[in-house]
């Protein structure tokens, strides 16, 4: 078994209708390590963790987790085989309050009890959802309703963490402890894998970067190497956004 | 004055049974985005299962009650989850709604061609005998039904908001898509709706038959009564619905004896449209506004 | 120089939750502003009470002089403010092309004109600039609810430009749109603005765009305004970095 | 002319001609057709009166995303207007455009409060007009006739030609139904036709691109409503006899339900919708009582596997006969 | 009337119909032919009614037999005339007979015949000085209720409460309190089968201890059926029941039993009379034609000696009026009792 990598994926095809977006990926994703998925939109990079995580069916290839192949398999079975996945857009229970929305992050816990422990620390790391905890989750604002996310994303102890652009909608701050509690995940060994267009800030705090293109992997290198080249500057880091002072 | 207090018991008693009937129609408007408009036939319906366990196999009347509730719950509940709701969960409200119009008008066919297109008779299950309380003449009957709805309403409500189950069926219904990725057993919890929503609506049936007779068109007036009473208290509230139920029965039997009966009809729907126009969020309902 | 947009003492709570506090600020012909703020400052909820789609508790606001306060937000969009939404708002089940013409036919003729008049109002071609410009080309026939979150998210800005508004109010466009991109839209803007005098309003979290691109930056914090000024002035504004931006 | 249009005209003249000539007994000019019978022609045209009425819901329901339980009621106020003009000797032309317009102007009187309201609200307005309507179709007996009904109304002079037989007044009908279907299909293709579908698909961003929504809806409930109105004057002189029958609760949910089957949303929908409607009971006559049992059933058949009702589900065979058009999914 | 609100009706009617048509054809048919009745369904809805009459009529046929109720035949009665097809219905309302029709004929008595019948009843049996009057909103009840009270009025009865009630109503607990606050000396009871049932329980229940007075349906078996004991003491007029002291009837009440198990109304009795009919009038006039037949009907007068079909003795007038004998009846111990039996109007 391949102890280095914790998920592979190799020649995987996939779309939607007689769409084709995942065109042959192949990739490794390092245990233990933050991985910066980079492209242009439209790239196939969301298509490809609905891919993972078993919302897309898929035309051919194979994706392995831990080296079991998990092709084809229901979310919830890759909740218990320890992957979880937090989705792009917005994807809250609208009338539910804050608290269970948090607390539903919990529902595929082996053991319960520790629940409401868990909830309570994650409160108090956003004390911004905490002042709302018993407001309906609507009312929330675009950046909180985000970060209400994420924060449900993180209660379970997987071993794997998908998940797509949480900065959307943050403030600068919010993203830094956002990032700061992924390095943390990272560090007691959690592997994650990112997906962000804010990508020299991700880059920054990554271990590893992966540039998607037109659905197949175009670059696999270190997050350092990658920051470093200049093409990849010019062409997906946005060459033309100085600022003007 | 004791002839309005009459009127208003008997009023909650049959309000009482249009909000079973009510409850389990936002449960299922709730987890499924199923607008059932076949409700009304649900609640039709199992009194027929008691009367044909009684009638063709001989059965003792418990019995016979007993049967109808699981056969519903089985038909009702599991057959109508899988084999008309599955299908089309996925392609939105509208084919659904049309679905369940269709059930209706199959049901409604299908007890009458199956059993008969005439009322038959539906004992009482409660002494059909008159107490006096304080010098009012209340029916042992009313009382019965009344308990029995207020106990089955409190206890759900109970399971909804204190059980993780409950909160899961709620997330269900708002979000399914993002109730699977977390993990909730999405098919599960809807499922356990449309058994209880079945469950209530035989019990519904089975307390509203001795009064109304069971006959295959009883549903077109008990499901408009589910709807009112839903929106009266607030579509996505359980509470809500035992609220509306009862104010709808007592206004029923109210207008029935003070409004020109032409139009009698017509005062709860004009109850429900000033509701809709003023109180959308129902009796109880909060006021949901979206951000944008 | 005229006013386009002027803000007096705008409030709006939610409940017991004062989401905007007295916000006043006037915005000048052919400017591009920032609005920045933490996560729940009030500034969605400002945008909604300017466009109709909220009514302020109390406040004023003024279009080109004209008090606007409690008009619809369709009434607003017919007199030339357009704008885009934070969380993805487009036509899914229609193509990406009728998306673009329904966001501008509205300004095309009168209503009955239109009823008799060609079935795209004679909106194909300005359609289709746009379309090439947010590189949607190859995507023009698809139907909008199939495009990735930054695709529909490009959609949305091109919608508010189809009508040639004179005033845009933009909500977190850079969110999830690809850096490059994000580049072209900058330079877009700009040459809009400078070409036709248009006038912007624009809510970001992505600093480097809002610092590039905007000539005055407001900030606002629990829905107050905190401080207001050039780029510069507002990166070195000790408060602002204790809120919002950190180090 | 492009190829495609002028395919289109042609098959459109072609069509016409069929529908022309359908009930007429051809074998006096030596043609082996006998055409319909008094009573086959009067299912055509009861098929033609309620593809007019399905038109508006279709225009309510399947374009604006909006949803009517009162087409019944709104066809009721179309017959006993025409009815009871005609029998005051009023013309017919006159009473068909004051049955449009009561409609009209009811539909919006209607859809002002409806407005505010959420989405599915708007059902449960209208089945409490539909239920109101009908309590007063039933009880104002000085006006309607109450339960008894109105017997009589005249079927109209047009042009100097009696609309009496069966066969003239079918033409007639036609002939209005044609012009109802131009005018339909001419505001649907038209830029507000595309308002339409913008206030079905998202509301809060029709209104920031300066469409009135609340207008439009209005006009796409009122002018379906009115739809309506056109189809009950129409209904009136065909079946020469109203009561309230006709125009309750119950008939208001098959027109939204013949509108589902046919295809919501598409152009075609609703004529094929009302010929289920109508023409079923026919072919399924020797199932006696079940044949609503059994439409019901295949209802519910279809929206499982083809929720785009039956011009979707053509749609669909059409593709898979021809592979060229490939593999489509949702 | 096979499906919709007059399912159980219609279903008595066809029935009936398809008995006497059995048992015609076992006879060897009317004059030699064999008759063949095919059902249509008006699904209780006029304008159906109409295009199912219309279907019918395309077929050339003798003559039409229903429908039954009077919405559906008002509805269509225009086209069997123009058509010059006789048309033996079940209509009571009182005004069909008087639209001038040359082809309509009744197979019982219109409300304008059994009221006045009533009303004597209430005056002279009951002694009542004031009568509530309960009725259904529909047309079968209206034209009943119209009529009622036009008879009491000429008879001096003070009409005590005129409750109008709706087709298909479930409760009747406030209706009931209302009478109760009438305290009239007699009831008059106008409803379906269903609701009659319904109010006679709700009666019961409340203590309502008036003199209950109906025509036919009130006294009908189904209704017995249903409300239980509360049926017991209902009295009033019954124009045809299968427990008329009349061996015919009771003899097609036991055929009818037999064939369809169960207890026909008197809508099996009318829908098996109405084949007779035309067989009789067609063998008075010697042919199979519609028109022919219409004109033999008119002032003619079958009697069960000729052609026991007909059951009892009946008579038609030249608006297609029926007349013939009647009962009163009162419900006791579950069952329907004939207590009296009332002439003809002219012999
Ligand atoms: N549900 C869908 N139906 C049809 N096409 C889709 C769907 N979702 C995505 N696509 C198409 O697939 C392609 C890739 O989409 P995907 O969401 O994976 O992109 P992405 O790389 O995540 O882009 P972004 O950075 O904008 O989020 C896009 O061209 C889009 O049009
Ligand atoms: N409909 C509502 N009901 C109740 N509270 C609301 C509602 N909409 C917004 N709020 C609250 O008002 C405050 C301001 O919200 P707003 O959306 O304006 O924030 P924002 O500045 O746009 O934040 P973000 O950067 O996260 O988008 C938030 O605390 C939010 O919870
Ligand atoms: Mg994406
Ligand atoms: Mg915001």
């Amino acid at each position: 078994m391949d102890t280095d990598h914790i998920l592979q994926f190799n020649g995987v095809v996939g779309g939607y209708g007689k769409m084709t977006i995942l065109n042959g990926t192949t990739a490794s994703i390092r245990r233990g390590k933050i991985t910066t998925v980079i492209g242009p939109n439209g790239a196939g990079k969301s298509t490809m963790f609905k891919a993972i995580f078993g919302l897309l069916p898929l035309r051919s290839g194979r994706i392995l987790f831990e080296g079991r192949d998990v092709t084809g398999h229901t979310p919830r079975r890759m909740l218990d085989a320890g992957v979880c996945y937090v989705p792009q857009g917005r994807n809250i229970f609208p009338e539910l309050s804050v608290r269970h929305n948090l607390e539903l992050g919990g529902v595929a816990l082996k053991d319960p009890s520790g629940l409401p422990d868990r909830v309570a620390a994650m409160l108090k790391r956003f004390p911004i959802l905490a002042e709302k905890a018993s407001s309906q989750a609507s009312t929330l604002s675009g950046g909180q309703q985000k970060l209400l996310e994420v924060a449900r994303g993180l209660l379970l102890d997987p071993k794997l963490i998908l998940i797509d652009e949480p900065s959307i909608g943050l403030s600068p701050l919010m993203v830094q402890e956002v990032f700061g509690i992924l390095k943390g995940l990272r560090d007691s060994g959690v592997s994650i894998l990112l997906i962000e267009q804010n990508a020299k800030q991700a880059l920054q705090m990554s271990d590893y970067g992966l540039v998607l293109e037109l659905g197949q992997t175009r670059i696999e290198d270190t997050a350092a190497s990658i920051l470093a080249d200049p093409r990849i500057a010019q062409l997906f880091l946005g060459g033309g956004l100085q600022p003007a002072s | 004055m004791a002839e309005i207090l009459q009127l208003v018991i008997a009023g909650l008693a049959t309000g009482a049974i249009y909000a079973l009937a009510a409850i389990g129609f936002t449960l299922l408007w709730q987890t499924s985005q199923t607008i059932n408009f076949a409700q009304g036939e649900f609640v039709m319906l199992p009194a027929f299962f008691a009367l044909v366990a009684m009638n063709w196999f001989g059965w003792p009347f418990w019995l016979s009650c007993l049967v109808a509730i699981l056969v519903s719950v089985l038909l009702l509940g599991m057959v109508f989850k899988v084999i008309v709701v599955d299908p089309m969960l996925k392609q939105g409200v509208l084919p659904l709604v049309i679905s369940t119009i269709a059930l209706g008008l199959l049901l409604r066919e299908g007890a009458k061609d199956f059993y008969s297109a005439e009322a038959q008779p539906f004992p009482y299950i409660f002494p059909d005998r008159q107490v006096s309380v304080l010098g009012v003449q209340l029916s042992l009957s009313q009382i019965g039904v009344l308990l029995i709805a207020l106990a089955v309403i409190a206890a759900l409500q109970l399971f909804l908001s204190r059980t993780r189950t409950g909160r899961q069926m709620q997330a269900t219904a708002q979000n399914p898509t993002v109730a699977r990725i977390l993990g909730v057993p999405v098919e599960r919890m809807i499922l356990y709706t449309f058994i209880i929503n079945a469950a209530l609506a035989a019990m519904a049936s089975l307390l509203i038959s001795p009064i109304y007779l069971a006959k295959f068109s009883n549903g077109e007036h008990l499901g408009l009564a589910a709807f009112v009473a839903a929106i009266v208290g607030g579509f996505n509230q359980v509470r809500g619905a035992i609220a509306g139920g009862l104010l709808v029965g007592v206004i029923d039997n109210l207008a029935a004896a003070y409004v020109s009966t032409g139009y009698r009809q017509s005062v709860p729907l004009i109850l429900l449209v000033l509701f809709i126009l003023f109180r959308p969020q129902g009796l109880l309902g909060r006021r949901e506004e979206r951000a944008v | 120089m005229t006013s386009v947009l002027d803000v007096k003492n705008l409030s709006r709570a939610f409940g017991g939750l004062q989401a905007v506090r007295d916000v006043s600020f006037e915005v000048q012909e052919g400017e591009i502003l920032g609005i920045i703020g933490p996560n729940g400052s009030g500034k969605s909820t400002l945008f909604n009470c300017i466009l109709g789609q909220l009514v302020p508790d109390e406040g004023e606001v003024r279009v080109d002089g004209q008090v606007v306060t409690g008009l619809r937000p369709s009434e607003l969009n017919r007199r030339g403010v357009s704008r885009t939404f934070q969380l993805l708002q487009v036509f899914p089940q229609l193509s990406v092309r009728e998306n673009l013409i329904l966001a501008g036919q509205e300004h095309r003729g009168s209503r009955l004109r239109r009823l008799f008049g060609p079935r795209d109002a004679g909106l194909t071609p300005d359609a289709n600039r746009m379309i090439d410009f947010f590189r949607l080309g190859h995507l023009a026939e698809e139907k909008a609810g199939g495009l990735s979150y930054g695709q529909q998210k490009l959609l949305d800005a091109a919608m508010a430009f189809m009508a040639g508004p004179r005033l845009v109010l933009l909500d977190e466009p850079a969110g999830g749109v690809n850096l490059t991109m994000l580049a072209s839209l900058k330079e877009r803007l700009q040459a809009i603005n400078a070409e036709t005098r248009a006038t912007f309003v624009v809510i970001e979290h992505n600093m480097e765009f809002v610092m590039s691109l905007c000539t005055r930056i407001l900030v606002l914090a629990e829905g107050r305004l905190i401080a207001a000024g050039t780029p510069g002035e507002i990166r070195s504004n000790p408060d602002v970095i204790e809120a919002y931006l950190g180090h | 002319m492009s190829r495609s249009a002028l395919r289109w005209s042609l098959g459109l003249v072609l069509l016409g001609l069929v529908l022309v000539f359908v009930p007429v007994n051809l074998t006096d000019y030596g043609l082996p057709y006998p055409g319909l019978k008094r009573y086959g022609t009067y299912i055509m045209t009861l098929w033609l009166v309620t593809a007019v009425a399905a038109m508006g819901v279709n225009l309510i329901v399947g374009y604006s995303g909006q949803e009517t339980l009162a087409q019944a009621a709104f066809l009721g106020i179309g017959a006993y207007t025409t009815a009871l003009l005609t029998k005051a000797g009023i013309p017919f032309g006159l009473a068909f455009a004051a049955s449009g317009l009561l409609a009209f102007v009811v539909g919006i009187l209607l859809g002002i409060p409806a407005l505010r309201v959420q989405k599915h609200y708007l059902a449960f307005v209208t089945l409490a007009f539909a239920v109101m309507a009908w309590l007063v179709f039933r009880n104002e007996q000085w006006l309607t006739g109450g339960v008894m009904g109105l017997s009589g109304i005249k079927r109209p002079v047009v042009f100097g030609i009696n609309t009496r037989p069966f066969l003239t007044f079918y033409w007639f009908v036609l002939a209005v139904t044609a012009i109802l279907t131009f005018c339909m299909w001419w505001m649907l293709r038209s830029p507000w036709g595309r308002a339409f579908t913008a206030l079905r698909e998202n509301p809060v961003r029709a209104e920031s691109l300066g469409i009135d929504v609340r207008l439009y809806k209005l006009l796409t409930f009122a002018i379906g409503s009115a739809y309506g109105g056109f189809a009950g004057a129409l209904y009136a002189p065909l079946v020469e006899f109203i009561d309230p029958s006709p125009f309750a609760l119950s008939q208001s949910f098959l027109y939204l339900l013949m509108v589902v089957v046919g295809g919501a949303g598409s152009f075609l929908g609703p004529f094929v919708g009302a010929a289920i409607a109508v023409l079923l009971p026919e072919w399924l006559r020797f199932t006696e009582t079940y044949y609503l049992l059994i439409y019901a059933f295949l209802v519910m058949l279809l929206m499982a596997f083809c929720p785009g009702g039956i011009v979707a589900l053509v749609l669909r065979l059409k593709a898979a006969l021809l592979p060229k058009a490939g593999k489509v999914q949702p | 009337e096979l499906s919709g609100g007059g399912a159980t009706v219609g279903n008595n009617w066809k029935n009936g119909v398809e008995l006497a048509a059995a048992e015609v054809n076992a006879a060897g048919g009317i004059l030699g032919k064999k008759v063949e009745i095919p059902a249509v369904d008006t699904q209780t809805n006029p304008g159906v009614a109409r295009a199912a009459i219309q279907r019918a009529l395309d077929d050339k046929p003798v003559a039409i037999l229903g429908p039954i109720y009077s919405g559906s035949v008002k509805a269509s009665m225009q086209l069997t005339a123009d058509a010059e097809v006789p048309q033996i219905m079940g209509g009571e309302a009182g005004d069909l007979t008087a639209q001038g029709s040359k082809y309509i004929f009744r197979t019982s008595f219109g409300q304008n015949i059994s009221m006045p019948k009533l009303a004597n009843y209430l005056r002279d049996g009951e002694k009542a000085k004031s009568v509530a009057v309960v009725f259904v909103n529909n047309d079968f009840g209206k034209g009943g209720r119209d009529a009622i009270i036009k008879e009491l009025n000429s008879r001096n009865i003070k009409v005590a409460a005129d409750l109008s009630t709706e087709a298909g109503q479930a409760d009747f607990a406030a209706d009931v309190i209302k009478l109760k606050s009438a305290n009239a000396d007699a009831i008059f009871i106008y409803l379906n089968e269903e609701e009659s049932a319904r109010f006679l329980r709700e009666a019961k229940k409340q203590g309502l201890n008036k003199p209950m007075i109906g025509e036919t349906t009130l006294l009908g078996q189904k209704v017995i059926d249903l409300a239980g004991d509360a049926a017991n003491g209902v009295k009033g007029h019954v124009g045809l029941t299968v427990d008329a002291p009349i061996p015919a009837v009771q003899e097609f009440g036991r055929k009818f039993q037999a064939k369809y198990n169960y207890k026909p109304d008197h809508n099996g009795l009318k829908g098996y009379i109405s084949v007779y009919m035309v067989k009789a009038a067609a063998e008075k006039a010697g042919k199979l034609d519609p028109k022919a037949i219409a004109a033999a009907l008119h002032g003619m007068t079958i009697t069960p000696d000729k052609v026991p079909g007909i059951l009892m003795e009946a008579s038609w007038d030249n608006t297609g009026e029926i007349d013939r004998i009647s009962f009163l009846a009162e419900v006791k111990d579950g069952k329907q009792v004939i207590t009296q039996t009332l002439p003809k109007l002219k012999n």
